[in-house]
């Protein structure tokens, strides 16, 4: 069944994401990898929606869409803010507080 | 396909909106624009306007809030089941205004004196607020989702307020980014369930998902959403954000993420459990009696090592969260399930009072000491014996003495597991005995530090506590005693029925 | 259970009353040192005399009964209700602990420990008796839980602030240890009201329904509350607590914990573990038994080992207590009235013997056995009085002490439900060498402090000497010069050490009075509790088959 | 025994108020605590005046008593000429009827109740309890009027006498008890006063741990008492409760459980030896004795009264008392060899031999009550209960006198010293009338005829062996030339002889006779006794007395001092004639009135009116067909009575039918002998040893070693006094003598002494190993065990976010595998 290679996909997108989210020290990659999963999570929903024939899916897919622009908004002004403070968006260098 | 897409598109109907039932939210909604608007016109000696607004706008929405109580006892539903408003929510709604209103009370002073941007602050948290409220009624998925982004989103910024320091950004971007890392994983579990059982409605889900023929995919699914709402909760291991964001963000906004954004996980994840998962137990039992366990331990052993009492206060509000989770690894025990419910509302009432009571000392102490060390606090009881009394009210309450509001919730907590007279059960029960007298043994040194130590550097000037912190404590402070001796003042609104619509396991 | 529902007002405001005197005291100026002390001791009086009203319109006739019996709704989600009533059991324990209120709080007029601050001292002082007050009229099990640990707070700031050098530790040792049992406690009684299925934590029912559930579950749940009670009376090996506590606290902390606290635990045994787990009691019984024989024995060798006063006084109560405990575990009726008058008695006794020693420790600043000596020619009455205390509390017949130690053997020849008497028997034997053993360290005490002459740095500081050194002038001895010397060099460490004052009069002559009078005539309490404690016993033959 | 007639027994309100006597004293007591340091004579008025009370009553109660027993025998009293001469026969014989038991007069009230169990507290008076309690007031009276003089201006005159007073009235307390509780009040009140009493004078140390070790030796054999109690009481508490209405507290209720023959042998002999090791302790029996000679460090009145003449004999009373336990207990009965006679035996020679090595004449006194003591349990041990009895009696008088003589010597004559070596001698001469009391007691206590000790002790001697115990007859036969020796040698070197040291005047520092000898207790050293002194006008009569003021050598004591001392030689001379039994049945008032009569009485008799009043008595009357043969025949008419089998159905025993031995006169010749011999011997010895060592000997001596060269003649000359010294003193009595004392200091002793140290010792161990390391250090352990974990996972919380994602990815992923495992099948 095709739904099968988009869940694949999907996976595998996630699996990405979560491996930059884990290894790369670099705010603004850190930031695309969560894309990458919240996309696999997308691919996800409109598969299933497709698959069950059921619309909800694909809306979940769009609220996700928005809030994820919302999300990496945020996310990039933030990181902005950092490099003001300490020139640096090194993540590995944020651990003032530890312990 | 594309066909057979719009005649599912064609036959939409318009739903009807019981604009009662909304009037909280839609009150919010104008307050934010209100406070906005004024905001950009007035003039920054003005800005404590927008303080008293804010605050009036949380006591506006309370109202109708307050007549839904009183009018309606059954409960509204919306969108076909997907917004609620029982009395669970609205309990929920409730709290979270009167919570939201004591963080405005106590971050007033704060942000005059600190110089921070006032006006988006107040703005932020309404929307969070907003956020909250919504979760309450949530039953959808898309809507879980949705308020939960809508109160985390500001929350991140709020916990970076401090632009210029350091400390405060580290709290925002490291909230954000495992923040939004934790939300993609329960998304990703969310889709799971979706595909599994074709539907984003709770109760849907809750009918389709049974114990003994669960597939790997349902499993998944209720793990990771289970996991996304542990990280709100900052359930350990998904709490190592917790201490560091506490300890960075400013001491409002840390008062407020430990007790309404950790409510608002509580509340998502209770009506997840009861709702989507009541026959999944087999799954999030295990699971949640392992998290139960595991973050009260860890909580309290961690936080015997803290010299820094707002990071004290946050691994303590972790194994606070341990024993508003324990109950919840009963739910579906026929048992245990409507008193493990009472349990975790009783508990977040209470945690409430008194956890913002302690947050809002320390605001008071430091405005004076201006340090965060529990040392710093020694000999308060010499030169403020209200704030030092105050304070021992708190934390003997958050260690369980009675006739504290503290001892009312862990009574209950325990109750419910004990109610299920399971060998799990009694396993827990010890294990959170034990955890008990740790949790005593931090909160009863930061006492005697306000006891029987002398002030660190033989300062004893008085504090000056400005009025809004002062009646931030004077509502925490009663909250705390009516509770503890008079347990009646919210078992009565404890005594819930089952969410609306939950199957009955 | 039957009850007699009269007055029902009285129990309620004779609890409550102190908080109402912390309440208005809270709002009193702080420098107002007098006006304090009087309402702390006004408001403890008033609550003394709504005690004796209690005495005398209590109805000795049928002290088995539950008298001024409320049962109000308090929680009924939890199925807790405000259920009071008072007995021949818990009778001389409720009024005990109103007296030692009073009487200490009579006693701190002169003696208020340094670190000052007499506004808080007071009012902890209300809230403690309130908790104390409030356990032993409690008939529900969470109102009782409640009172129970409500006592911890005041006692944890007492020692904490108004203790000795090692005050923080020592505090904090108590605190905690006390919740664990307690927390423990918590649990065994919430696993009790579901296993039996009551419908409310009221005594009555509770007592009605828990022999019915099976044995093993029995035995563990009386495991949970017998940590909790034990750590509070506080049974080997859960002491260790209570030496650093009573060393550590203030006189009149250490008076309030040795006459009331530590008997919450034995009346918690007596009144709820017990009855309402009655195979669960027989099973532990044997146990109970060892450790106290064992902690009658090891705390009196813990009493030769002490160097200082009031630690050596610490560690007798443990082994006083298992004595109590002994008469508890043989679960006949005899033994557990020998375990409610020891109770009593030792709190009298003990109390007092703490009295004395905090006095000595404010004359001469130390609690040093070697240092002190020749008491009875710098303080003679002091000196007696030390003496006659110590004589009760090694059990001479005639003094409270007797009352309790004695019957307590006595019944562990025979005990109760077929116990093994074998065992028992041998723990009689040991525990009346315990006797012994409590004669030597209380006499090897006595001598050392009492008795020889004064040592060198303290004197001729005494006015019993100036006395008969001004008397003495015309003889030419050492003594009288000595102290003729001393009292005229000007610049002089201590000040004059007095014999007993007014205050310490008036608050210790009904200690003992009380003494004399229940060792002389133990039928007085023996009387009022003997019907109550018969009946329970016979409820535990009843269900124990 | 069928037929049965009536009885009646009288009564009379001193019997029924009996329990003044206990109870004035102790008001006494309260009295001087409280005001007495106001009174003129500052409380010693009310000590005599409650004493003198007593002793009215007690005497009243005395007189009722013998009436009551006399009311029983009815007509049959008239015809007393009979016994004259049938006086062994059983009484069955004479006028065919038996006399009945005269059951004592009580008079409780509910003292205690527990769990339905009502305790008494009162009077139970029988001739045993009305015998002593005469006594000890009598004594006590005479030795409170001593005081008045002996400690004037002493700094704790009115404390002395209120103690005196409370030990009084804890004695009376305790032999006038009806139940075994309110025996152990009076005996731990005695304890207590002998605790304060020796500890009178507590500044210096030595008197301080002497009272110590007092108390504390005799608390050891408490144990026993406590144990003993516990096991009497459930023992015969089913059958007191069946059969006379009363629990197994009360003593009557003992004796007759144990006469009952229900009482199971294990539980009886468990019982006896126990209270009979409280008695051991009591009594300074061996080998608790130890603690009676330290005893000495009290004042002297003390000794006279509590350490030799009243308290130390309780121990006795109680095996007196509750004689049918031990009867059963340690078969008596059938002549077994009993712990008690064995003991008994032992204590009297050990002593005996210790009195010998003694240099302070109250220490020599001390070890001769304990040999005494000795005689009153090898008495009771062997079934002479009468002479034992009867000898505690006379015991008392003379024994009390010696130590009055004793205190009147150190007093007046001694300069305070006790030590008879190094300041008496020849005292006769300056205080005939302290020495003739002396003598006459002397020869009381050596058992010389006609004195009391005669009476009493060839009794005891004459029963032991009567009942077959032929060793302990002759031990006893030993005992008493060992007492004669000792006493002569005391006798001798008090008042015979040249004055020595303080006899003779001399003044010596009292401080260094303190320095080299620690016996010398009973003196104040100076400094105190100044500081003590309020009026130092009374100095000379101070009991430091003379201490720094020049003295007028040795002289008699003043009147209040020798009244007492007189009165008691009277005594001590007259009072073996109230049981001499040598002289006929109608002199054996004790047999009649003290000995309690083995006669078995109906329940119903008892129960009926309770014990007390005037009962009307069913007396069983012995069938005819019983012997009536004479002498050892009496004992078969008694081997089927009261304690040699068990008694008729519902009717109870309260003594046991003890046998009286026949006196036979080669017995009273025999033993007369022994002391003879004794006193010839010791005469022998003081007169070559003491006298005759002038200066002139030595040179003797020396000239006896040339005489070996040469001079055999002269050297046999004195062979014998060479003889004598060197050979029987040196080789005979020295050895064993100190061997005896050698033992008994370090072996004994040290025993005693060791179990205190030993205790002491292992407190520290325990404290300091188990309570701080082990328990202790568990409870801090876990607290540090808690927080070093909190230590071991702060590094999780590295601070590094990629760190935390990978935990909130790695624990999500792991719970979903687990789970998924688990619940996918």
């Amino acid at each position: 069944m095709l739904a099968v290679n988009f869940l694949l996909l999907g996976a595998v997108l996630f699996c990405i994401g979560v491996y930059g989210v884990l290894v790369r020290r670099n705010a603004v990659m850190v930031l695309m990898s969560i894309e990458l999963i919240l996309n696999a999570v997308n691919i996800n929903l409109v598969a299933f929606s497709v698959m069950n024939g059921n619309l909800d899916g694909q809306v979940f897919a769009l609220y996700v869409i928005a809030i994820a622009a919302a999300e990496v908004g945020v996310g990039l002004a933030m990181v902005l803010m950092i490099y003001r403070n300490r020139k640096s968006i090194a993540l590995d260098e944020l651990s003032e507080m530890k312990g | 396909m594309f066909a057979f897409l719009v005649a599912q598109a064609s036959d939409w109907i318009t739903p009807v909106i019981d604009w009662h039932a909304v009037a909280p939210e839609l009150v919010l909604v104008a307050g934010i624009n209100i406070v906005l608007l004024i905001d950009l016109n007035i003039s920054d000696a003005k800005k404590w306007v927008l303080a008293t607004l804010t605050g009036f706008v949380m006591l506006g929405a309370l109202l109708p809030v307050v007549t839904l109580a009183v009018i309606g006892d059954d409960s509204r539903s919306l969108f076909d089941g997907r917004y609620v408003i029982d009395e669970y929510a609205l309990i929920l709604k409730a709290f979270f205004l009167l919570v939201a209103y004591v963080v405005i009370l106590m971050s007033q002073t704060e942000l005059e004196e600190g110089g921070y941007y006032q006006g988006e602050f107040y703005v932020l948290m309404l929307c969070s607020v907003l956020g909250m409220v919504m979760m309450s009624s949530a039953r959808d998925l898309i809507s879980i989702f949705v308020a939960l982004e809508l109160l985390s989103i500001p929350a991140y910024m709020l916990a970076a307020w401090r632009k210029r320091d350091v400390k405060s950004n580290e709290a925002g971007v490291k909230y954000y980014l495992l923040g939004v890392f934790a939300s993609g994983v329960m998304l990703y579990g969310m889709s799971f369930l979706f595909g599994a059982t074709n539907s984003t409605l709770l109760t849907d889900i809750g009918a389709a998902l049974t114990d003994g023929d669960l597939n790997g995919l349902e499993v998944v699914g209720v793990v990771f959403v289970i996991c996304g709402f542990a990280f709100k909760i900052s359930a350990v291991p998904f709490h190592t954000w917790a201490p560091d964001t506490y300890e960075g963000a400013p001491t409002p906004v840390t008062a407020f993420l430990s007790v309404a954004s950790k409510a608002a996980g509580f509340v998502a994840l209770v009506s997840i459990i009861f709702l989507a998962f009541p026959n999944a137990s087999d799954v999030y039992e295990p699971l949640i009696w392992t998290l139960a366990a595991l973050t009260m331990t860890v909580g309290n052993v961690l936080a015997l090592r803290q010299t820094n009492i707002v990071r004290m206060l946050a691994y303590s509000s972790v194994s606070q969260g341990g024993f508003i989770l324990m109950p919840l690894a009963f739910a579906g025990n026929s048992n245990a399930g409507g008193s493990a419910l009472n349990a975790v509302v009783v508990y977040l009432l209470v945690y409430g009072f008194m956890n913002l009571g302690a947050f809002a000392i320390v605001i008071a102490v430091s405005r004076k000491t201006r340090s965060g060390e529990i040392s710093s606090f020694g000999g308060l009881f010499g030169y403020a014996p209200g704030l030092a009394v105050a304070m021992t009210v708190f934390f003997a309450s958050l260690a369980g003495i009675p006739p504290l509001g503290g001892w009312f919730a862990k009574f209950n907590a325990f109750r419910a597991v004990l109610q299920a007279e399971t060998n799990p059960a009694y396993v827990l029960a010890a294990i959170a005995a034990v955890n008990t007298v740790v949790s005593a043994a931090y909160y009863m040194r930061v006492l005697r530090s306000v006891w029987m130590d002398d002030a660190p550097d033989g300062d004893t000037s008085p504090v000056v506590t400005p009025a809004p912190i002062v009646a931030a404590l004077g509502i925490t402070v009663i909250g705390t005693l009516v509770v503890g001796v008079y347990p009646n003042a919210i078992t009565r609104f404890a005594e819930l029925k089952d969410l609306t619509g939950a199957i009955v396991p | 259970m039957e009850t007699l529902t009269d007055q029902t007002w009285l129990l309620t405001v004779g609890t409550f009353l102190p908080m109402l005197g912390a309440l208005v005291l809270m709002f009193w100026p702080k420098n107002d040192e007098a006006g304090i002390k009087g309402i702390g001791i006004l408001t403890a009086g008033v609550t003394m005399l709504v005690g004796i009203y209690t005495l005398v319109q209590f109805d000795y006739g049928q002290s088995a009964k539950l008298q001024f019996f409320v049962d109000a709704e308090w929680i009924p989600v939890i199925k807790s209700g405000y259920t009071i009533g008072l007995d021949g059991i818990s009778l001389p324990l409720y009024i005990l602990s109103m007296a030692v209120t009073f009487l200490v709080m009579v006693y701190t007029w002169d003696n208020m420990p340094e670190a000052g601050n007499t506004k808080a001292f007071y009012i902890l002082m209300l809230v403690l008796q309130t908790g104390m007050a409030g356990t032993f009229i409690a008939q529900d099990l969470i109102l009782f839980f409640v009172f129970f640990e409500l006592v911890l707070l005041p006692m944890y700031f007492m020692i904490g602030v108004w203790g000795g050098e090692d005050r923080r530790y020592a505090s904090l040792k108590f605190f905690l240890y006390t919740m664990f049992g307690s927390a423990f406690m918590l649990v065994a009684f919430l696993a009790l009201f579901f296993q039996t299925g009551a419908e409310s934590f009221g005594f009555a029912q509770l007592i009605d329904a828990g022999a019915a559930i099976d044995r093993d579950v029995q035995i563990w749940i009386f495991a949970g509350m017998f940590l909790g009670f034990a750590v509070k009376v506080p049974m080997f090996p859960f002491h260790t607590w209570l030496p650093d506590a009573h060393t550590q606290a203030p006189t009149q902390g250490s008076v309030i914990l040795a006459a009331i606290l530590l008997k919450l635990g034995t009346y918690g045994f007596v009144r709820i573990a017990i009855p309402m787990l009655p195979e669960g009691a027989k099973a532990w019984a044997p146990a109970i038994g060892i450790l106290a024989v064992i902690g009658i024995i090891y705390g009196a060798l813990g009493c030769l080992a002490q160097t200082d006063m009031k630690r050596l006084i610490a560690f007798s109560s443990v082994a006083h207590m298992g004595f109590v405990m002994l008469g508890i575990s043989t679960l006949t009726s005899f033994g557990i009235n020998a375990a409610l008058f020891g109770m009593v008695a030792h709190g009298l006794i003990t109390g007092m013997l703490f009295f004395v020693a905090g006095s000595v420790k404010h004359r001469y600043h130390t609690l040093e056995i070697q240092r002190l000596s020749g008491m009875l020619i710098q303080m003679p009455r002091m000196g007696w009085i030390l003496g006659f205390c110590a004589m009760a509390s090694l059990g001479l017949p005639g003094l409270a002490g007797f009352w309790g130690e004695f019957p307590a053997i006595l019944s562990a020849y025979q005990p109760g439900f077929g116990l093994s008497e074998p065992l028992f028997r041998t723990l009689m034997v040991v525990a009346a060498v315990g006797t012994v053993l409590a004669a030597s360290y209380l006499l090897w005490l006595y001598q050392r402090t009492a008795f020889g002459e004064p040592s060198d740095e303290f004197k001729g500081h005494s006015d019993a000497e100036h006395d008969a050194a001004d008397r003495g002038h015309g003889v030419a001895h050492s003594l009288s010069a000595a102290a003729n010397d001393h009292a005229h060099d000007g610049d002089d460490a201590h000040e004059d050490i007095h014999d007993v004052q007014l205050t310490e009069w008036l608050s210790w002559t009904p200690f003992l009075v009380a003494i004399v009078v229940f060792g002389v005539y133990p039928q007085l309490m023996f009387k009022v509790m003997d019907p109550a404690v018969t009946q329970m016993v016979e409820r535990l033959g009843a269900s124990l088959g | 025994m069928v037929a049965a007639e009536v009885a009646h027994l009288s009564s009379g309100w001193f019997l029924e108020n009996a329990w003044l006597i206990g109870l004035i004293p102790a008001v006494g007591f309260a009295v001087i605590i409280l005001f007495g340091k106001k009174l003129p004579m500052q409380g010693s008025e009310i000590g005599l005046g409650t004493l003198g009370a007593s002793l009215v009553i007690a005497t009243g109660a005395g007189i009722q008593w013998m009436q009551r027993t006399n009311s029983a025998e009815g007509e049959e009293a008239a015809a007393g000429v009979l016994r004259g001469i049938a006086r062994s026969l059983p009484r069955v014989e004479e006028g065919g009827h038996a006399e009945p038991f005269i059951e004592p007069v009580t008079k409780t009230w509910v003292w205690w109740q527990n769990s339905g169990l009502e305790f008494g507290l009162g009077s139970s008076i029988d001739g045993l309890s009305v015998m002593l309690l005469w006594l000890v007031a009598f004594i006590s009276l005479l030795v409170q009027i001593f005081s008045l003089d002996y400690v004037r201006g002493d700094r704790r005159y009115t404390h002395f006498f209120a103690a005196m007073t409370l030990f009084s009235s804890g004695m009376l307390i305790m032999v006038m008890a009806d139940n075994m509780v309110q025996v152990i009040l009076g005996w731990e009140i005695m304890g207590l006063c002998s605790f304060l009493l020796i500890g009178h004078w507590w500044e210096e140390e030595a008197n301080a741990i002497a009272a110590l070790k007092a108390f504390f030796t005799v608390r050891v054999g408490d144990v026993g008492l406590l144990v003993g109690t516990a096991i009497l009481f459930f023992g015969a508490n089913q059958y007191a409760v069946d059969n006379l209405d009363t629990n197994g507290f009360n003593l009557g209720a003992i004796q007759a459980w144990a006469l009952s023959g229900e009482a199971s042998t294990w539980t009886i002999v468990m019982a006896a030896t126990a209270l009979f090791i409280a008695c051991i302790g009591k009594s300074g029996q061996f080998p608790l004795h130890t603690w009676l000679p330290d005893a000495m460090a009290g004042p002297t009145p003390v000794s006279s009264l509590l350490h030799s003449s009243t308290m130390v004999v309780a121990g006795v009373f109680l095996v007196a008392q509750v004689y049918p336990v031990f009867w059963e207990g340690f078969n008596i009965a059938n002549g077994g060899l009993s712990f008690i006679a064995v003991i008994g035996g032992i204590t009297i020679v050990i002593s005996a031999l210790l009195a010998f090595v003694q240099d302070d004449i109250k220490k020599v006194l001390a070890y001769s009550t304990v040999s005494q003591l000795g005689y009153m349990m090898l008495g009771l041990g062997t079934g002479a209960w009468l002479p034992a009895v009867f000898h505690i009696f006379t015991h008392a008088f003379f024994k009390c006198c010696l130590f009055l003589c004793a205190g009147s010597v150190s007093h007046s004559g001694s300069h305070h010293s006790f030590d008879m070596k190094k300041d008496m001698g020849g005292l006769r001469k300056y205080m005939p009338i302290t020495f003739g009391a002396w003598v006459v007691s002397t020869l009381a206590l050596t058992g010389v005829f006609p004195f009391a000790g005669f009476w009493s002790k060839d009794e005891i001697i004459d029963n032991v062996g009567n009942n077959g115990y032929t060793f302990l007859f002759w031990v006893g036969l030993g005992g008493a030339a060992l007492t004669a020796g000792y006493m002569t040698r005391a006798t001798y070197l008090v008042f015979f002889g040249e004055p020595r040291g303080a006899a003779a005047g001399e003044h010596h520092d009292e401080h260094d006779v303190h320095a080299d000898d620690h016996q010398l207790v009973g003196a104040v050293p100076h400094s105190l006794s100044a500081a003590a002194n309020d009026h130092g006008d009374d100095h000379d009569h101070a009991d430091h007395g003379h201490g720094g003021h020049d003295d007028h050598g040795p002289h008699e004591s003043g009147k209040l001092i020798l009244f007492p001392i007189v009165v008691l030689a009277f005594f001590a001379t007259v009072s073996g004639f109230s049981n001499a039994t040598p002289l006929g049945e109608s002199w054996e008032q004790f047999k009649k009135f003290v000995e309690p009569r083995p006669e078995a009485v109906a329940f119903d008799a008892i129960i009926a009116t309770g014990p007390g009043e005037s009962v009307q008595l069913v007396v069983p009357a012995v069938d005819e067909g019983g012997d009536d043969g004479h002498g050892e025949a009496a004992d078969d008419g008694h081997s089927t009575g009261c304690g040699r089998g068990d008694p008729e159905a519902a009717t109870a025993c309260f003594f046991p039918a003890v046998v009286h031995a026949e006196p036979k006169f080669a017995k009273i010749l025999l033993s007369l002998a022994v002391v003879a011999a004794g006193y010839a011997a010791a005469i022998a010895f003081c007169v070559a040893f003491y006298k005759k060592r002038d200066p002139r000997l030595v040179g003797l001596t020396e000239r006896s070693r040339v005489a070996r060269a040469g001079y055999l003649f002269l050297a046999n000359k004195y062979y014998l006094d060479h003889l004598y010294e060197k050979v029987i003193v040196r080789g005979v009595a020295h050895p064993i003598a100190d061997a005896a004392y050698w033992i008994n200091q370090r072996v004994l002793d040290g025993a005693v002494n060791g179990v205190g140290e030993g205790g002491k010792r292992a407190g520290n161990w325990v404290y300091d190993n188990i309570d701080q390391k082990l328990v202790d250090g568990a409870v801090n352990g876990s607290g540090f065990v808690a927080s070093e974990s909190g230590h071991a996972m702060q590094p999780v919380q590295s601070g590094k976010v990629n760190h935390y994602g990978a935990l909130l990815f790695g624990a999500a992923a792991v719970g979903a595998i687990v789970l998924v495992i688990l619940n996918v099948s």
